[in-house]
């Protein structure tokens, strides 16, 4: 099995979960991260002093799959999350050993 | 000349408590917008308090209370302007409602109805507008549109106040007209991004409530105030205010409750606003029974008119319309119904005063709702084509704060500052050189060191 | 009637300010809930407002200040239900104490008491009651219990206040009625799933010090403002009442400094309100040594108190039985030795008059809280077999605020709203179709397509 | 005697809103702090809010308003220690500027200004104070600082109020005195570690919007309050007061905007506070033109001076000296130039009045200035190598409210609290054992098991 | 070693510490996550807009262990978090190439 | 490729940063976790009722590298976010089967 991890402009976290619902995965994690890159921050401006934001909110989607259905999710969320504008990040995957639904006890596939 | 101190201290005790509603009206708002559009919010009402203040001195409260431009009742001249001739009494005031305060105490009572009506209109246009568009937009209507409608209506030498129209605090020049108006700019500049496809819940809903408590506080000396005297009437308004607004808040829940299945907070921070929006023009000159109608009829009626805009595709996003503009409405018309002569003004229908007084207010509604809409729509146009009154796409999706001003509402990562970046000594700020004189003498300067 | 204009701006003002200590009240204890039930905490106050103000209104106002029946002292009679007659003069009120004020600003003033004080209870049940049988609660609540005891002990009529019993801004009417009735429904519903072993801190300790500062000032009007006028003894109960409130604000954190080793910012704020609490009572009646001493002990006493619940396995979830019992129990006793008759009222024991003064007190407390608690656990029990007063456990776990309003107080990721899921079209909002031809004819109108 | 019920009523209504500005002032610092720091600042707000009531009525009212001591103009006598001898009038109020209200209204009202006073300080010194330090510095403040300053200027027999120094609310003895104070105490205690490279943006803008409009709010009291009557000078403050708000605000967002390019939020807040203190001195001098002018030039110059304390390399953490400092020296200067006498008080340069009163003016400000300073460093540093003044460098780190009170300002996880560890049963709360009787008796009270 | 990573409902993260604390897990690194799958979210009304939530709130649990220590904790976790309720999360497996201590710069199974 | 994931103080974030940006490290993605493990918490105490605090508030950083990156990325890691105190925290590594970059569609190396 495998564990696809993406990194994602937020506003694109609708079309992205859609965008796997339509290819049958049924589960996903989501969280917020900061992402640091070649995307520029912004500037913000206190009494006069200037910070310069480095880190631009991301959201991160884990979803775990069997290692056959693994690229076509990649595709999916590549495709869904793209703008083609700097800053649309990465998709990533690794190999997991095991997986276990908590509820049933279910491991391997049957788990997801 | 000799003033009553109770009066007085009760009219500038007044004063205040208006003030305090437009920070609180800038909660009620910011709370329902998102993270992102917060200090935007924050900052149109607060800029309209800076902003009106002065044009309200310089030239709108001689043109809303000076001396009647030709005795037509449409507009003051410009005799006050700047606050000349102050000692000279408030014209029109005189025989039983002869005022017994000084005079700069109403110019600055009444200087607080112009700032918190613009206000209002804030929330019909939330999380898009350009701030410079927004402060041209609301210099021009605090001129060309208040003024002249406080005239017609508050002033005893404006039109609408001698054909008969009552109201006492600002139904229809604060509520309908702003109403109106926020109605008028959100059809102008369209729809936010998304909407209503993309779900643009409240951020923080207490900060909603906490506005509420501060506009419920404060509308005591918008409505008792405008007694502008510490008497019986203004215990009347006093109670009449908040027996409405306790009315409305359980109607538009009830409301809810029926419709949704749950009451909300948001809807009885609703419904209060709603009930006190319906009771402003009637607070003198309605009892304890007919706040309690209308009360219960602007909390259910308000409460169904938030779904009209859907009807429409017609992004009002804070409901300015279905709060107060129909919620001014409903006051000014049960006025005709509920008005009675035991407290203060003409008697209504149910009172046996006949339909005069439900046509002289329906008069003054159709006037001003056709005036403020399209006096509003002309400015925003203006200022459209100008100087530019919506943000575009990328700024609209980020947030107006760190768009329009740079800056961020909330920073609460115990860990992660989003800015735990670098920050940049502008040119302004040279990064310090070497320790001053003064932190090289003083070893404790150093303590950073 | 003439009235004095000072007196009755003053005891209007003095209505706000007592009005905006519910919503005060509000964020004193919403700050000190979980994230979950925080809307659930502002809803329950909020509703009160609305709940009440109406029952005050239409019965309750005539049961408490209403002409007494058969002159035991034990309840009005209903002729001033729906405030009728009120051009009589508020019964019992004349020779010394003779009213200068509208009756209707009287109405008003009290009715703020009557709000306030079945709110305070919403701590000691929070995060575990259904909204329905709350508001049932609170309805009967306003009536069987408030209205009796207000009556026995403010109304000149009453029989607690013939006895001697003092009770100058509600010690016995407002804190230990609220404050047993808190004691009596925690029984009844018992405690939180969890409690004690589940850490439940406070969420937002910033909103818990900013309802402690509106209390602070609201308080003001509930105390200095029960004088009635603008004179001397205004002012005393105003002195009195801020110095003692600091005095416990310090008594409390000097006791946790002692106790805990560190003094907290909850501590501040809980010792603000206990001293505010215990002053009530006794602010027209002592001086400022004697408001001093009551300030400090209830700081102390009131920090020591909140162990209490701990050893009887209570969860009186935000200590209003600490709070307002033992401080409103404090403060009426402690009248018994400070009063003085230089301020006003009769001589206490140290001021030369006998055990008399503490013993009408002593009779107080006990009547009060013996017949709060006893009406309260019956209205509570009442209600709990029939509609219901705990919420199921799921509920509870999810949070009231979902689970009962369906809203989330906070929204605040800037990246993630939980919400970034999809919003549906309901019944009512059916997806907008195309444009209307207001937008239509207006391109601005689509600016987002 | 008998006494004004409406100048009463105006003046315990001010100390009411005086008060409520010192929560206003503590939520418009915590909002600019970092989150581990905002109990902290909220912390030493409160403090002071309880300690410095204590001190005025025990010593420090004495001082300042008592018999002066020799009629030399430098402090009152302990005569009005504990607040004795109050049926004597208030020294140095008789002919034209004699007082109508009862002399406890007046020592309430004094002692809101001296409460705030020091807490204005707080911003200076913030995310960096050991809270015991603090609370030993304000003690000492209270009493060696601010009482002979208030002598001086405010009471009619101190020797800068003879000399013809105009000081209406407090331009110099509260802004001045408290800003200098703040610079002084920032030299000593030495920048927060990291400063100013390492950003340490505001964490919640909404709270100091929200403190910014309660200052606002309770800025008529102060101001308008001052006139000490309900009257037309009250109405002429409170006017100016506005105008010079509304102006200060506008200023300071044109400034920013032509060097940053963009209006902020927080710059909207700075300057109407800004404003605010500049108006102060004047507010009972000048008429509408000068507050405007004194406001557009306190908004310009204040958002300048911000700059200042990076060439410095002062960390004057939330610009306490560029706000009350510079905005009191504006305003108190600025005197000279618009006093006149048609509204109170000499005519100044620009009314024919000479140099004599902007000499006066320049004197206080000195006099006052350098006395503030070399006390309050010197206080400072008793109380430094004494008990302490600064935090270390883990607890700074770790931030003031869990270092210096064992608390956390949120707990907004919707999920996660950092808490959701374990809770320790302390020495004071044995774990609760089996159901105590009642608990058993009722079986609701086991709804958790 | 390897990494096991646990996604379970919030209010079971005391229960998995202790469970884990149990069988000598001496550390262990907690994130707030949003998951979507077969747990329905609830429904919001905002002025009688309805908007449906999707997302569960859950929490993450990472926990650095041997490869030996590994099936136990997968064990314990799943036991320990079980409601057998929908939603009651998964637990995963990674393989780890290496693992160094911060503090010490141990490297290694040295290094949990 | 290779994730490599640290778990550091979160005063320690600026530094790391920078160390990373020093040796060619071009992006990152950072999130807030709590920590549990030797450091202790420390206590709270609300109304008189004590509460002790066993998680620490940690920063989460994660960086993609190459396989030959990846040595030089943890060490340079390890070295800014010491600070030799308990709780300074851990870094991992653990194998990338593929990255792809959303606005190019990029994979492997060319990705990051
Ligand atoms: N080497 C990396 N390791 C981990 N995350 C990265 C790395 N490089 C980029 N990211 C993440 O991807 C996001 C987008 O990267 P960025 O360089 O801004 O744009 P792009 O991927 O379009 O070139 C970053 O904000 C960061 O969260
Ligand atoms: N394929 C998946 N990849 C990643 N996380 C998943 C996946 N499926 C489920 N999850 C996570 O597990 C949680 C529980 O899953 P859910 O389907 O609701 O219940 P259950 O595991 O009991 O069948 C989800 O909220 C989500 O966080
Ligand atoms: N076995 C583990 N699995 C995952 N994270 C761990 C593990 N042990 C420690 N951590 C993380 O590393 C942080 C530091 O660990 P700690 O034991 O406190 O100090 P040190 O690493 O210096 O010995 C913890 O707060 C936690 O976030």
């Amino acid at each position: 099995m495998r564990l696809v991890t993406a990194i994602v402009k937020p506003f694109k976290l609708g079309e992205v979960k859609d965008a796997l619902s339509e290819i049958g995965v049924a589960g996903l994690t989501v969280s917020e991260v900061q992402g640091y890159g070649r995307q520029r921050g912004h500037t913000e401006v206190y009494r006069g002093a200037e910070y310069t934001i480095d880190f631009v909110p991301k959201v991160r989607i884990e979803v775990l799959v069997t290692d056959e259905a693994a690229p076509g999710v990649i595709d999916a969320l590549v495709k869904a999350a793209r703008t083609g504008q700097i800053g649309d990040g990465k998709v990533w995957s690794v190999p997991v050993d095991e997986v276990v639904r908590v509820r049933t006890g279910e491991r391997g596939p049957d788990a997801l | 000349m000799q003033y009553n101190s109770g009066d007085t201290a009760w009219v500038l005790g007044s004063a205040a408590l208006v003030l305090f509603m437009t920070p609180g009206l800038a909660f009620f708002y910011a709370g329902m917008v998102r993270t992102k559009n917060v200090l935007g919010m924050l900052m149109q009402n607060y800029v309209v308090m800076g902003l009106v203040s002065l044009i309200w001195v310089l030239v709108s409260y001689s043109l809303a209370f000076g001396v009647d431009l030709g005795g037509h009742g449409i507009i003051g001249t410009l005799r006050f302007a700047g606050l000349a001739h102050m000692t000279q009494p408030v014209p029109g005031y005189s025989g039983p409602i002869a005022q017994t305060i000084p005079p700069l105490a109403f110019v600055v009572f009444q200087m607080m109805f112009a700032i918190i009506t613009p206000a209002l209109i804030t929330g019909s246009t939330a999380d898009r507008l350009k701030f410079g568009g927004f402060v041209a937009v609301i210099a021009l209507w605090a001129v060309l549109v208040y003024a002249p409608v406080a005239h017609w209506v508050f002033s005893p030498t404006g039109w609408l106040f001698k054909l008969g129209a009552e109201d006492f605090a600002g139904g229809t020049v604060v509520h309908i007209n702003a109403g109106i108006a926020g109605v008028a700019l959100a059809i102008l500049v369209g729809r936010r991004r998304g909407w209503p496809k993309e779900p643009m819940p409240p951020h923080a809903l207490p900060l909603t409530l906490l506005g509420a408590g501060v506009l419920w506080f404060g509308w005591f000396g918008f409505n008792a105030g405008s007694a502008l005297a510490a008497n019986q009437l203004a215990a009347q308004a006093f109670l009449n205010t908040n027996t409405a607004t306790a009315a409305a808040l359980l109607g538009w829940i009830a409301t809810e409750k029926l419709r949704n299945g749950r009451s909300t907070t948001l809807g009885a921070a609703s419904g209060a606003v709603a009930g006190l929006v319906a009771i402003t023009p009637a607070c003198g000159f309605v009892n304890v029974v007919g706040a309690t109608v209308i009360g219960l009829a602007a909390g259910a009626i308000c409460a169904l008119a938030t779904s009209v805009k859907y009807r429409f595709g017609l992004d009002d996003s804070l409901d300015v319309g279905a709060v107060h503009l129909v919620g001014g409405v409903t006051g000014a018309l049960l006025i005709g119904f509920f008005g009675t002569s035991t407290v203060g003004g003409a008697d209504g229908l149910l009172y046996g005063g006949g339909l005069g007084l439900l046509g002289h207010q329906a008069v003054a509604v159709v006037v001003v709702a056709v005036f403020s809409f399209a006096v509003t729509f002309a400015i925003g146009k203006l200022v459209d084509v100008t100087i530019g009154l919506r943000v575009d796409e990328a700024a609209e999706r980020e947030g107006l704060d760190t768009s329009q001003h740079a800056e961020t509402a909330y920073e609460l990562g115990l860990v992660l500052a989003r800015g735990l970046g670098v920050s940049s000594a502008t040119r302004d700020h040279p990064a310090p050189g070497p320790p001053t004189p003064a932190a090289a003498r003083n070893p404790a300067l150093g303590a950073d060191s």
